[in-house]
């Protein structure tokens, strides 16, 4: 940790970035902090308690401004920070990505390149609880499981909390301000709401890295990212990518193969 | 090296030379053959031009007992017998055709059992054992003669090339015969009109042997019973009908190679055969 | 299923494409072959253009069933807007099935500017499926939740 | 509020007959937003089209649907109609009333009131369509023609001709394709170089013609008017600015038995070679599979006899880069070898030939200077049998088309086996006779009657060898019923037509569409059959389908007055329906995220990257940018675009959205 912050201190005395976008200690867990100077970085703390994706702060002009600037990954970190790379939403030069190894070393990394070898080795697994809930799912019929997200989406009440945790939603006017036509009515109701998870995880396909944000965020605990997290684990095998692991020419959906299943389609 | 058998009616009846040389090479180039238990009749009767369902639950059956004697693989020598298997297991892709013949013969058909003759037999498992073991070269110049019930039809079958076949020409080779480049290797025999119009059966055969004497061919390899009965049981008639009467002796590929293989003319059969063999 | 729906007049939207489902769609009308009127005719210029949207919007707005319907493969007038429709198709189905929508409603084919007879099949077996499977109330109570004010669960 | 004007067509009585149109136009009538609703007998007759125009003067409409027939029948009408009355054509929609509702179901309510919501879907889109001005691209009046044979020869010419350019690439050394390899040509057996060869030299010396023989397409990108080819020029190892073309490195090749393309396998030709004697260009290439020196490192006989030194070792492909508004594709035909026949030998009988084999042997230039010689042992055949339909009209062979110029090139097989062999005897073994044609059932009469062809109507079983000869197993269908049996010196195979090899590959590099048997589709079988279904590409001859010379040239002008046609303009106008990406205030400039997913997405490369940069000159943000060129209006991309920012002209999201929800709301 000490290495952390010595790394972080360094990094802002000399001037190489004006801003450490890590995390510090929070009432129960850990919570982004963004240091300016070299003693704020002091405050900096790292453990498998910092769950929150920093990446969503990398496409947020206000926040990183013009100077170049360090922050602190944990692996789904990592894997948003690639995903937003191959959609050009990063640059390059003004980022300066930094993790801390199972051996407690501090990485920094080159460029991009550098970071996609480093997280091959880590896949990405549903862990038993969300592949526990995906299973109580499929074991129901659809009418249940048509029951169950009515029940769930009638407790959601709009606050968009689940967009504004996900690194890739980034757009500058999101669909749900769209209003001519208006696809989605912007009040709370299981119709409206329920449209909107859709149109999130079409918009995630092949592109979300599944580091569970949007779920995390959720105040009202629906396993929303249980959609796209299953979708991914549909679409890998049959669009032939891995979870987690950006796909460099084009995603899912805008991409195709002539043999692509139609076992559906008269 | 275990494999199922399925010897069919001819093999236990008029061709009882192949089945006595099908066993006897078998057993020289150690291959266990594992007879199916209470086979019945392939249907290679009247029966598959007369009633679809009984043409398809006949071999069914067969290969119903196979599988559940957990056989995974069948030697079938009479071309007659492995063609209704082997388009049997074709037909009852279909979901219709097969819930019906379950349904006729009571037992459960999966339809993954692998039916093969025996040249696929020998070129799979036991090419090296026979030239290793060939002590008595076959070295004579002779017409190998498919049928057509070995190769047609194509489609379904899958075996060899449809005119023109060459595997039986390859076991020949194997044990140091000459196999000659003839016309007639897949023309028709006469086939089941051997007892109702001996006259076609004399005129067909008699082609085929005319070719293949005029070709100076020393023998006649075949590897079907129908066709070997014909051409051998029926000489007299042919001869009938050719101007210079044959007396090519017509073998099983089995005979042949057993020969190769030092095996007694004995053991093989070959006493039983109406054109006497003298080579 | 719903036997109780004889009466039952199933509303179906058809998203197809400009080139080869409405052409054969035409060709049905000029070969003066009968289909159900259940059936209305939405024009897009590809089966790449459809938004998944439209369709939600579509069952949202009442309808008991949706066709989907364009070039085959590799007969695409842009030559692979029906491979990405087909992409965006699979991976849509997946998730409404997940959410328990019923994906049996949408009916998915390709119908070439040849294909008049095709056509006509397709919407009568559609709308033949619909009613069998009857109005889709389920989804549409969800949708009408703010009308009535008589949602629970 | 906008006031649109609805027309509603009885189209005589085929919409009027089960649609009560009267009823139609009263509940339209009653539509917000609707200021004049009418029904009409003939809407696309004159004084209907008056009615629209005068309405929308009189009631200063802004938008117009007319419900009739089909939009792919009557919309181009209609929004003529409405723009003369100076109402934007693109204002104006149809509601397809007759295909798609009076003639598919019976008079009904339920047919009338479907008919009702397909007007009110087209009104509530024509609310939100917006005036669109058509788009003019320029067009390079320059053609490519892929292929130098015949067809080739002859568009290149007439397109020539009209005074534009064009460029003739072809694969092989020389052009003239497989008419330059025929004998005599039905039904006139006239020279077939004697009157292929002018035309060949007139090719290689037009102003306006740029030939590239060994050449092939690399790659196509644009559209019609705009192509982009990118063209291999294989190295032809040779300088042909340098060669004067004078033959000494052919004598002294070593290389002399390599099967010679040109004499369909039958004669042999050195590896440096010219493929027949009138080529053009008449220089020689180096086919490097077969030359020592690139085999084995050494030889170079050729550079030490070449005057001119005009070999080039080291020569590497070239790719050039060419801009072309139009292409003509005359990739032509091939035959099916003797080894596609197991029943026949499997092509191991030296004497069982092809028609194309046939050509060579009777051709003047042939290896045997035109006599008819048996390949195995150059014997003149004294029993030849011919075996029409051989692959074609067999299912089982999976050529179940006619290849349409056997039945004529057979009789006149025959027909020149006899004038060139008096003693000879030919059978012709047949399934029909196909002799539609001008003189063409005449010609085979000839055969029959004059030479005494053997015509034998039945089918061929078995080709067998015995001592020497062939034994050619047929049935005599016609009458006797009889097997019969022929001892024929040689048997020639009237072989399948097919594509030509490597034609699926070069219709996807041009986005044509082709049928099962990989022939290039036409864009209407009968009213579009040189064009494709790909603006810009025309077909000629036999890479359509198999067809004769006269055919195949008429098809050629064909092509090269669409090329003119196309040409007589100097931009092309298209339709305006096409992706734009959508602008918005300062400091977003654009919803666009520049996420550039759209790019993969697009089948046609249209979409661009835009700095939008401020005053400083600094970029703000990188935009996606539509170009309208590349633009085909698939729509794709919106359906893909994540913030709705890129929209598409005249299929809009609003438009659409507003037609499926008026559809149901009620």
């Amino acid at each position: 940790m000490d290495k952390l912050r010595e790394k972080a201190a360094a990094l802002l005395a000399d001037g190489t970035v004006t801003m450490v976008l890590g995390y510090e200690e929070g009432t129960n867990k850990p919570r982004p902090v963004f240091c300016h100077t070299a003693e704020q970085a002091s405050k900096l703390v790292y453990s498998s308690q910092c769950i929150n994706n920093l990446a969503v702060y990398l496409t947020k002009k206000e926040i990183m401004g013009t100077g170049k600037v360090a922050v602190i990954a944990t692996i789904p970190t990592l894997r948003s920070i690639l995903q937003l790379s191959v959609e050009n939403q990063l640059n390059e030069e003004n980022l300066l990505v930094i993790t801390v190894t199972d051996k407690e070393e501090v990485k920094e990394f080159a460029n991009f390149a550098e970071i996609e070898s480093y997280i091959a080795d880590f896949q990405l697994k549903l862990d038993a609880k969300e592949q526990e809930i995906i299973d109580k799912l499929e074991g129901m019929s659809r009418e249940e499981r048509f029951k169950f997200w009515m029940e769930e989406m009638s407790h959601c009440f709009k606050c968009y909390a689940c967009r504004a945790a996900c690194p890739l939603c980034y757009c500058t006017k999101c669909i749900v301000e769209e209003n001519r036509p208006q696809w989605i009515n912007p009040w709370a109701a299981p119709l409206a709401n329920m449209e909107w998870q859709i149109n999130r995880a079409m918009h995630m396909a092949g592109r979300c890295t599944g580091c569970g944000a949007c779920g995390d965020a959720c105040p009202v605990g629906i396993p929303i990212h249980l959609l796209t997290r299953k979708m991914m684990e549909d679409l890998a095998p049959e669009f032939g990518f891995t979870p987690g692991q950006p796909s460099k020419n084009g995603n899912a959906l805008s991409t195709w193969k002539a043999d692509d299943k139609e076992n559906f389609i008269r | 090296m275990k494999i199922g058998f399925y010897p069919g009616c001819s093999l236990k009846g008029s061709s009882r030379e192949y089945n006595e040389s099908v066993v006897a090479i078998a057993k020289a180039l150690d291959i266990e053959l594992v007879e199916i238990k209470d086979w019945n009749c392939c249907g290679a009767t009247a029966a598959h031009s007369m009633n679809e369902e009984l043409s398809l639950s006949l071999p069914a059956r067969i290969l119903a007992l196979a599988e559940a004697q957990g056989l995974k693989e069948v030697v079938v020598p009479c071309a007659a017998c492995y063609n209704r298997l082997v388009v049997t297991q074709h037909e009852l892709k279909d979901t219709n055709k097969r819930e019906r013949v379950t349904d006729i013969i009571k037992m459960s058909y999966s339809g993954d059992l692998k039916i093969i003759n025996v040249l696929q037999m020998l070129e799979t498992y036991a090419v090296d054992k026979i030239k290793e073991k060939v002590t008595k070269p076959f070295a004579h110049k002779v017409a190998c003669y498919y049928g057509c019930l070995l190769i047609r039809p194509h489609k379904i079958l899958q075996f060899d090339r449809v005119e023109d076949p060459q595997s039986m020409d390859a076991m020949v080779k194997l044990i140091g015969g000459t196999p000659i480049d003839w016309a007639f290797k897949t023309e028709c025999c006469g086939a089941g009109l051997s007892v109702s119009r001996t006259d076609l059966v004399a005129k067909l055969s008699g082609n085929i042997l005319k070719d293949a004497t005029e070709r100076d061919a020393q023998a006649i390899i075949v590897a079907c019973p129908m066709c070997q009965s014909n051409l051998d049981m029926r000489r007299g008639a042919i001869n009938e009908t050719l101007s210079k009467p044959s007396d090519i002796p017509v073998f099983f590929i089995t005979q042949a190679i057993g020969l190769a293989l030092g095996l007694s003319p004995k053991e093989l059969g070959l006493e039983r055969h109406f054109v006497n063999v003298k080579l | 299923m719903n036997n109780n729906n004889s009466e039952f007049e199933p509303k179906i939207v058809a998203f197809v494409c400009n080139w080869c489902t409405y052409a054969g769609a035409d060709l049905t009308g000029t070969s003066r072959l009968k289909y159900a009127t259940n059936v209305k005719i939405v024009r897009f210029p590809c089966t790449g253009r459809i938004d998944f949207m439209l369709l939600l919007k579509a069952f949202a707005q009442g309808a008991d069933g949706v066709i989907v319907s364009g070039c085959h493969p590799n007969d695409c007038h842009y030559t692979s807007g029906n491979f990405h429709a087909r992409r965006r198709w699979i991976t849509f189905r997946g998730l409404l099935d997940f959410m328990g929508i019923d994906v049996s409603r949408i009916q998915y084919s390709w119908v070439s500017a040849a294909e008049g007879a095709k056509w006509a099949d397709v919407v009568n077996t559609t709308v033949a499926n619909i009613r069998e499977l009857g109005p889709y109330t389920e989804y549409q109570k969800v949708a009408g939740y703010l009308d009535k004010e008589e949602y629970n669960g | 509020m906008s006031k649109i004007g609805v027309f509603i067509c009885h189209c005589g009585e085929n919409i009027s007959a089960t649609v009560d149109c009267e009823k139609v136009a009263q509940e339209i009538g009653k539509v917000e937003g609707v200021e004049y609703a009418i029904d009409y007998k003939y809407m696309c007759s004159d004084p209907g089209q008056t009615l629209i125009k005068d309405a929308i003067k009189e009631h200063h409409l802004d938008g117009v649907v007319v419900g009739s027939c089909s939009p792919r029948m009557h919309e181009p009408t209609f929004r003529k109609a409405c723009a003369e009355a100076g109402l934007n054509p693109y204002l104006c929609e149809i509601a397809n009333l007759r295909e798609h509702c009076s003639w598919v179901h019976e008079k009904s309510d339920a047919t009338t009131d479907k008919a009702i919501d397909l007007v009110k879907m087209l009104v509530e889109k024509v609310k939100r369509n917006k005036p669109l001005d058509a788009i003019k691209v320029p067009i390079t009046k320059k053609a490519l023609v892929i292929g130098g044979g015949i067809a080739g020869i002859q568009a290149s010419l007439d397109i020539a001709n009209t005074g534009h350019q064009v460029i003739l690439i072809e694969k092989d050394p020389s052009i003239g394709g497989h008419m330059s390899q025929l004998s005599e040509t039905f039904p006139t057996l006239d020279c077939s170089q004697c009157i292929l060869t002018p035309r060949m030299v007139e090719v290689a010396q037009h102003p306006n013609i740029t030939l590239y023989t060994y050449a092939e397409l690399e790659s196509l990108e644009g559209f019609i008017g705009n192509f982009t080819a990118k063209i291999r020029l294989k190295a032809k190892s040779v300088d042909h600015s340098k060669c004067t073309g004078c033959g000494a490195c052919l004598q002294k090749c070593p290389q002399k038995r390599i099967p010679s393309e040109f004499n369909a396998g039958l004669g042999t030709r050195t590896a440096i070679y010219v493929p027949f004697p009138q080529a053009v260009p008449n220089k020689p290439v180096i086919d490097r599979e077969h030359c020592n020196y690139y085999k084995r490192g050494k030889c170079k006989i050729c550079e030490a006899t070449c005057p001119t030194g005009a070999i080039e070792w080291d020569k590497e492909d070239q790719i050039l880069t060419e801009q072309v508004g139009a292409i003509v594709v005359t990739t032509g035909f091939n035959v099916k070898g003797t080894d596609f026949f197991p029943e026949y030998g499997y092509g191991q009988y030296k004497d069982v030939i092809t028609g194309l084999q046939f050509e060579r042997l009777a051709s003047a230039s042939g290896p045997t200077l035109g006599e008819i010689r048996r390949p195995s042992d150059g014997t003149i055949p004294k029993k030849i049998v011919f075996i029409a339909c051989a692959g074609s009209r067999d299912e089982a062979k999976g050529i179940p088309y006619c290849s349409k110029i056997c039945c004529m090139y057979t009789a006149k097989h025959a027909m020149l086996y006899q004038h060139k062999v008096h003693d000879g005897e030919s059978t012709v073994f047949y399934m029909d006779i196909r002799a539609g044609g001008k003189n063409y059932e005449e010609f085979v009469r000839r055969a029959i009657e004059e030479d005494h062809v053997n015509y034998v109507r039945g089918r061929v079983a078995r080709v067998y060898e015995k001592n020497g000869k062939l034994i050619v197993k047929g049935v005599d269908t016609l009458l006797s019923g009889q097997q019969v049996e022929i001892e024929a010196d040689m048997v020639v195979l009237a072989t399948a037509g097919v594509a030509n090899c490597g034609a699926e590959q070069l219709a996807q590099k041009m986005h044509v569409s082709y049928d099962p048997y990989h022939f290039f589709a036409e864009a209407h079988p009968k009213l579009k059959p040189v064009e494709t279904n790909t603006a810009g590409i025309f077909l000629a001859g036999a890479c359509q389908a198999p067809k004769d010379i006269p055919e195949t040239v008429g098809m050629a002008s064909g092509a090269a007055v669409k090329v003119a046609g196309l040409f007589s303009n100097n931009d092309l106008v298209r339709e305006p329906l096409i992706a734009v990406v959508n602008r918005c205030a300062p400091p977003q400039f654009s919803t666009c995220v520049g996420c550039f997913m759209c790019q993969t997405a697009c089948p046609y490369n249209a979409i661009e990257r835009e700095e939008i940069k401020g005053r400083d000159g600094k970029v703000i943000k990188t935009v996606a940018k539509v170009n309208p060129g590349l633009c085909q209006g698939c729509g794709t991309c919106v359906a893909f675009c994540r913030s709705k920012s890129i929209d598409i002209q005249g299929y809009s999201n609003e438009q659409m959205f507003a037609e499926v929800m008026s559809l149901l709301n009620h």
